[in-house]
């Protein structure tokens, strides 16, 4: 792209920004609150976030590097560059997370048919169908493909049964893609399916599972002969463990990043000198290799995706960003903690929920692998240790 | 000075244990967390009636005395089952500070300390870190008394206790209160503490004292506070050692019997490695802990440097403790249905009170000479 | 921006290794430690030759201007193998510090660098840490000139340089000299230095300087000085990422193919954790090192927080790796036939050549508005 | 021990130390350079050394707690510690530091019989003979029970071949104890002797292996038809194993606690104030870190010999002091380097050997066992956890 065509390009995009993003929705929205997760369901929480959603989705703005037949915008690389910049510009709140953006949109994009791709993609991008994830189970952990959740083949269609755990909002969720047992002759990973179903049919329940932050983001959910139709597999049969992986490097690199993504792009010893007038030698000396650390993960997490767009795949680095990434958000959370001192410890205290946040990155380092999986991936896979 | 635990206190300990594992198990908190409740009145009354809350009263004022290694002894066993009481509060903090004043009226105080019938909180913090020479809540002299006006937080017990210790600037210095907390124009909001225990916000609205509200000697409360905080961060210390202790054993325990691919996850060099340093961590932290009680017993004066390295290292202790509680329980570690999370909440709210790491660390430098 | 090597850097990269693979091992290094040489004016010939010491220099005055991301790409080699050099002191820093200066004078110096006839080293430092401000070598004026008197130490590469950049402090500021190390009053002696390499002590009596010899403006040194230490210290930055990852290279194959207790110890998963971590440190440094390069050349006056964050990442990250690297070899690695000692320690003379890990956390910091 | 008899003992001791200690030795003698090893071959480095090891040793009191009648004092742990403190009043050099002191010595005390206790233990006393280790053999690394060292029966004798590593100062010792295999079709730990073997004889070459700190005291020791008579053997027949574990555990001891004494008492920070006008946060707060350690590992120390004392063994937990107490020292002296800016960096510079010295403490965690040793010691021993 020429440096013309940049340029334009930006222009068009701050005018239009300029024009169409409500003043309410310029406050960066990093806080729990301030998210639209969208779905059946979904309530808004203003007029303004409503309108945002609408608008984004017209443009494709939800999902902009998706090609515009999947509802969105087809951008490049750089201009994606451009757009995070230009809404950063102006404080935009995203006008829409969800995990069928992050997650199950690039499995479908990389292994799904074009009709697939027509019919979830678009409904995703446009905020109407929320997703969930089915991956874990009980007694599982760090095992993923240790699953005991069985679809029992009947023709055109499966009927499922078993559990999942860790299924993250899913009592708020319209569907799930879940791993699915279809043969269980075959060895661990070559047995399993990547299903979608959708979870207002009978048979399928969910429970959420209160956390030590006291909310409830996790849930598990029942299989009970559940009907999933032969045509909601994504890749072939058998081959879900190939569609899982892929979309765990997404998630890792979701999970690592989100971590910066949540102080807002502020230095953390800014954050900390909101409530400490001076900070001691002990905190200001963590603040700054934290805040090196944090900077240093940011542009890895650059790196990797300008080297993807050079066709340089980071493949199992992204074992890497995610370790690194939330290792660095727990030990970020526990200096906002220090900093904050007793007007921390109290729920919905002066400080509003940081004494949760804080707990809640206590998870970033075991849900979508643990780091001690990361870093057994890194050894054998980029370092070839011997297993 | 022996640093090895006597056979009078591992006695002590034994016991603790026994009562804490029946009477203030873990669960216990939990069914106050969900209660709403913060204190258990009957609970303090038995721990009392084995001497526990006169474990620094005279005998003579009906206490047992066992002195402050015993109080840490004690301090220690609640912690591992992070047992809900006004132990630290009342028997250590409110108890010391009673001792160091020779009148008929802390000899009736320190026997109902001993007895139960009294509970305590101290009143110090003011902004969001431990720093009593900071101190602004204002004790205006007026006629005979003072009249007090200011704001306190993080008032651990303060919501519950029976009177306060309230520390207050005065013309010349900083004077300690002795008052009832339901004196007129004192307001008490219970925080909803993410340790479940009890704290509070306490305003001060033209409150009155008198001369003998007066802990010590007007303008010199650092006469009579310091040994009492300095008890009083030995035996959070010893607390913070237990819960430590407490953590590390549920998740020896849970290395032991967890499988992942095929094997209990307690076979993993990794985990196990992290582990050993872990305990490691304990075993320094508890030699610093009974140096700490064996100090104040025998050289109280210069128990400065001996408390507050006891600390800053069983704070140290108990975060990594936690944090490796959580990550080696992975999911289930982060579910409030299992018990873990309680002790990351409490190891936090410990690691605050009474001073944090950073203000001790500063302490032991500056008792090093740099 | 692109965050990405492009396909000439890569070619670099690649025909740096080669070179240096061959050309200058840590054997050689070790061979010039033995015989008690700190420079090979072939090898630095060698690299001239190749376009390395005019890296930085414009073509019109004979160099390959590839840039400050390129230099960082050779630094980075050399760091890998150790390569005995005074490319930073002379290919980067000098060079940089003269390109800033657009006369005849300064042209032809550069054309110097280039063709490997002239070597540069930067006498700053007077105390044992580095801090330009703190600068008290006194050039007095005297005449249409100055006379410089006072005392460097730590000059990198000032045992053999041909010239040296002086800053001393004039009437009202800091001024930068540009003068040959053989003029009269000047005199160097050696450092015997831990890394084997060329420093040296320096001492100025009465050292005649003419106007001709300030490089940029009287009393304006920074204007010059700036671009170039932050150009020396990003390439250092990268020569310390060439070491950790040469160092860590060579543990990872030394943990492949040694056994103990009947299995290679890679298998061990304590060590395997530790490896993988610290291969996740110098990935995270690399990218830190990569956008510095790309800093300097596309916007060089904002360029200051990349370079620290570069250079305190890179220190860290190196010391982690000679620590690891001796660590995991045992005995072995601490014996001098092994090369890991020389990794340790040219990382711990790395660390605090032009700013130490706390002055460039603290840059970071102020950058970042804390 | 009442109150008054150490009153007593402190009095006397404090008179006899006033009368006796010469005024170069009280500057601590914390530099390697002022230790006095002893030995056939010991120069003294001054005549008061000289005097001090005598007067010294006519007391006992270069091994205060040894019995009187090898050559000790006889002194129960109270007096001992009286006695350090006495010592450490006046700043009083140690009048001779060995590795008979520390490791055979306890070894012989502990296993050997009465005829060898008079034999051995008195010239060590007395600074007469240098003990060398010799335990370590190539490519055994960790693995020390991997002995290949070998001692042939020939009836009165062992005929002894072999190769060690890492003996230290072996070029300057006079005997050296050694692990050496007597049985070849014994299991691994089963088939080892501990023997007592005089260098002087044919058949035993030493070589001195240069470190990255520029010396050398570490040697391979080379054993070549080397004699050793049958009454030259601490303990049974193969069961040196037990010996060498009894020993390993004061090394640990000694290792662990070497890293305290060689600041001489001194608060890291005011060590690195030496040289540093203000420390900058980062440092400071190393600083303070490190400074808490080291009291805590300190006190760790005394509340092992205290419990060794009320008859409570640490047993395995030496394993703890050894890690905790090398891996301290090799973070104090990091901080030192840092402190000591680039006056360090120099060998023989304005800081003396500080380069030397930090080099030197690389070795604190591998030498008598490396921290993953001690670390999977304390995993299994102490936590029971699996093998």
């Amino acid at each position: 792209m020429s440096a013309t065509t940049t340029e334009a390009f930006r222009l068009e995009l701050r005018d239009w920004l300029e024009a169409n993003c409500p003043e309410e929705m310029r406050d960066g929205g990093v806080t729990e609150d301030s998210i639209c997760w969208g779905g059946k369901d979904w309530v808004f929480t203003s007029e303004a976030q409503k309108v945002w959603l609408e608008r984004c989705a017209a443009k494709g703005y939800t999902v902009p590097t998706w090609p515009k037949e999947y509802g969105g915008a087809g951008l490049s690389r750089d201009e994606e560059k451009i757009f995070l910049q230009e809404m950063g510009r102006i404080n935009a709140r995203p006008p829409l997370q969800s995990f069928g953006i992050w997650m199950l949109g690039p499995a479908l994009l990389h292994f799904g048919t074009h009709e697939q791709k027509l019919h979830y993609l678009p409904p995703i991008a446009r905020g109407e169908i929320r997703w969930c994830q089915g991956y874990s189970e009980p007694n599982a952990g760090s095992d993923l493909a240790n699953v005991q959740t069985r679809g029992e083949d009947k023709g055109d269609h499966w009927l499922v049964n078993g559990q999942k755990i860790w299924t993250s909002y899913a009592d708020k969720a319209d569907w799930i893609f879940a791993l699915v047992r279809t043969d269980r002759d075959a060895p661990k990973h070559k047995g399993i399916s990547f299903l979608l179903c959708d979870m207002e049919q009978a048979g399928v329940e969910t429970r959420p599972i209160k956390m030590i932050s006291g909310i409830s983001p996790f849930c598990e959910t029942f299989f009970t002969d559940a009907v999933i139709p032969k045509d909601q597999i994504v890749g072939e049969e058998n081959k879900g463990w190939d569609v899982a992986k892929y979309l765990l490097t997404h998630e890792r690199e979701m999970i690592s990043g989100g971590g910066q993504g949540l102080a807002g792009g502020r230095a953390i010893g800014a954050v900390l000198s909101d409530t400490m007038e001076e900070m001691d030698a002990t905190l200001r000396a963590d603040a700054m290799r934290c805040e090196i650390d944090s900077l240093a993960i940011g542009l890895t997490l650059e790196r990797y995706k300008d080297q993807a767009e050079a066709g340089q795949g980071a493949g199992d680095a992204s074992a890497m960003l995610k370790y690194m990434g939330t290792e660095l958000n727990k030990q970020r959370h526990e200096l906002m903690m220090s900093a904050g001192g007793s007007d921390a410890l109290e729920w919905d205290g002066p400080l509003g929920n940081r004494a949760g946040d804080w707990l809640r990155t206590k998870a970033n380092s075991i849900e979508g692998g643990t780091s001690e999986v990361m870093l057994s991936i890194v050894s054998r896979r980029v370092l070839g240790l011997p297993a | 000075m022996k640093l090895v635990m006597s056979e009078e206190e591992t006695m002590l300990a034994d016991m603790a244990r026994g009562f804490l594992d029946s009477a203030a198990p873990v669960s216990k908190l939990r069914e106050m967390r969900d209660a709403g409740v913060t204190h258990d009145a009957a609970l303090w009354k038995e721990m009392a009636d084995m001497g526990w809350a006169g474990v620094l009263v005279p005998e003579d004022a009906g206490g047992s005395d066992m002195g402050f290694a015993a109080a840490n002894v004690i301090a220690r066993e609640m912690g591992k089952t992070l047992a809900v009481s006004p132990f630290i509060s009342t028997a250590v903090i409110a108890a010391t500070a009673l001792r160091s004043v020779s009148d008929a009226r802390a000899r009736d105080a320190l026997a109902r300390i001993a007895s139960g019938e009294a509970t305590y909180a101290l009143a110090v913090d003011e902004g969001i870190k431990f720093d009593p020479d900071a101190t602004q809540l204002e004790a205006k002299a007026s006629g005979n008394g003072f009249t007090l006006n200011g704001k306190k937080q993080f008032v651990v017990d303060g919501a519950n206790a029976d009177r306060l210790l309230v520390l207050a600037r005065t013309e010349n210095g900083l004077t300690l209160f002795d008052i009832p907390s339901d004196r007129a124009g004192i307001e008490r909001t219970a925080s909803n503490m993410i340790d479940a225990r009890d704290a509070a916000r306490i305003e001060f609205t033209d409150v009155e004292a008198t001369g003998d509200d007066v802990l010590g000697s007007v303008d010199q409360a650092m006469d009579v506070l310091r040994p009492a905080l300095e008890a009083g961060q030995a035996a959070l210390a010893a607390e913070m050692a237990g819960l430590s202790a407490g953590a590390f054993e549920m998740t020896v325990g849970y290395l032991k019997e967890r499988k992942q691919f095929g094997v209990e996850i307690g076979r993993f060099q990794a985990l196990q490695h992290r582990a050993a340093h872990l305990w490691c961590e304990t075993e320094v932290t508890a030699s610093a802990i009974l140096n700490a009680g064996r100090m104040l017993d025998e050289d109280p004066e210069n128990a400065g440097l001996a408390v507050s390295l006891a600390k800053a290292k069983a704070t140290a202790t108990a975060k990594l403790a936690v944090i490796e509680g959580v990550q080696m329980h992975g999911g289930i570690g982060m579910t409030d249905a299992y018990d873990m999370g309680f002790y990351m909440k409490r190891a936090r709210v410990g690691a605050e009170w009474l001073g944090d790491f950073a203000y001790h660390a500063e302490r032991v430098a500056a008792a090093r000479g740099f």
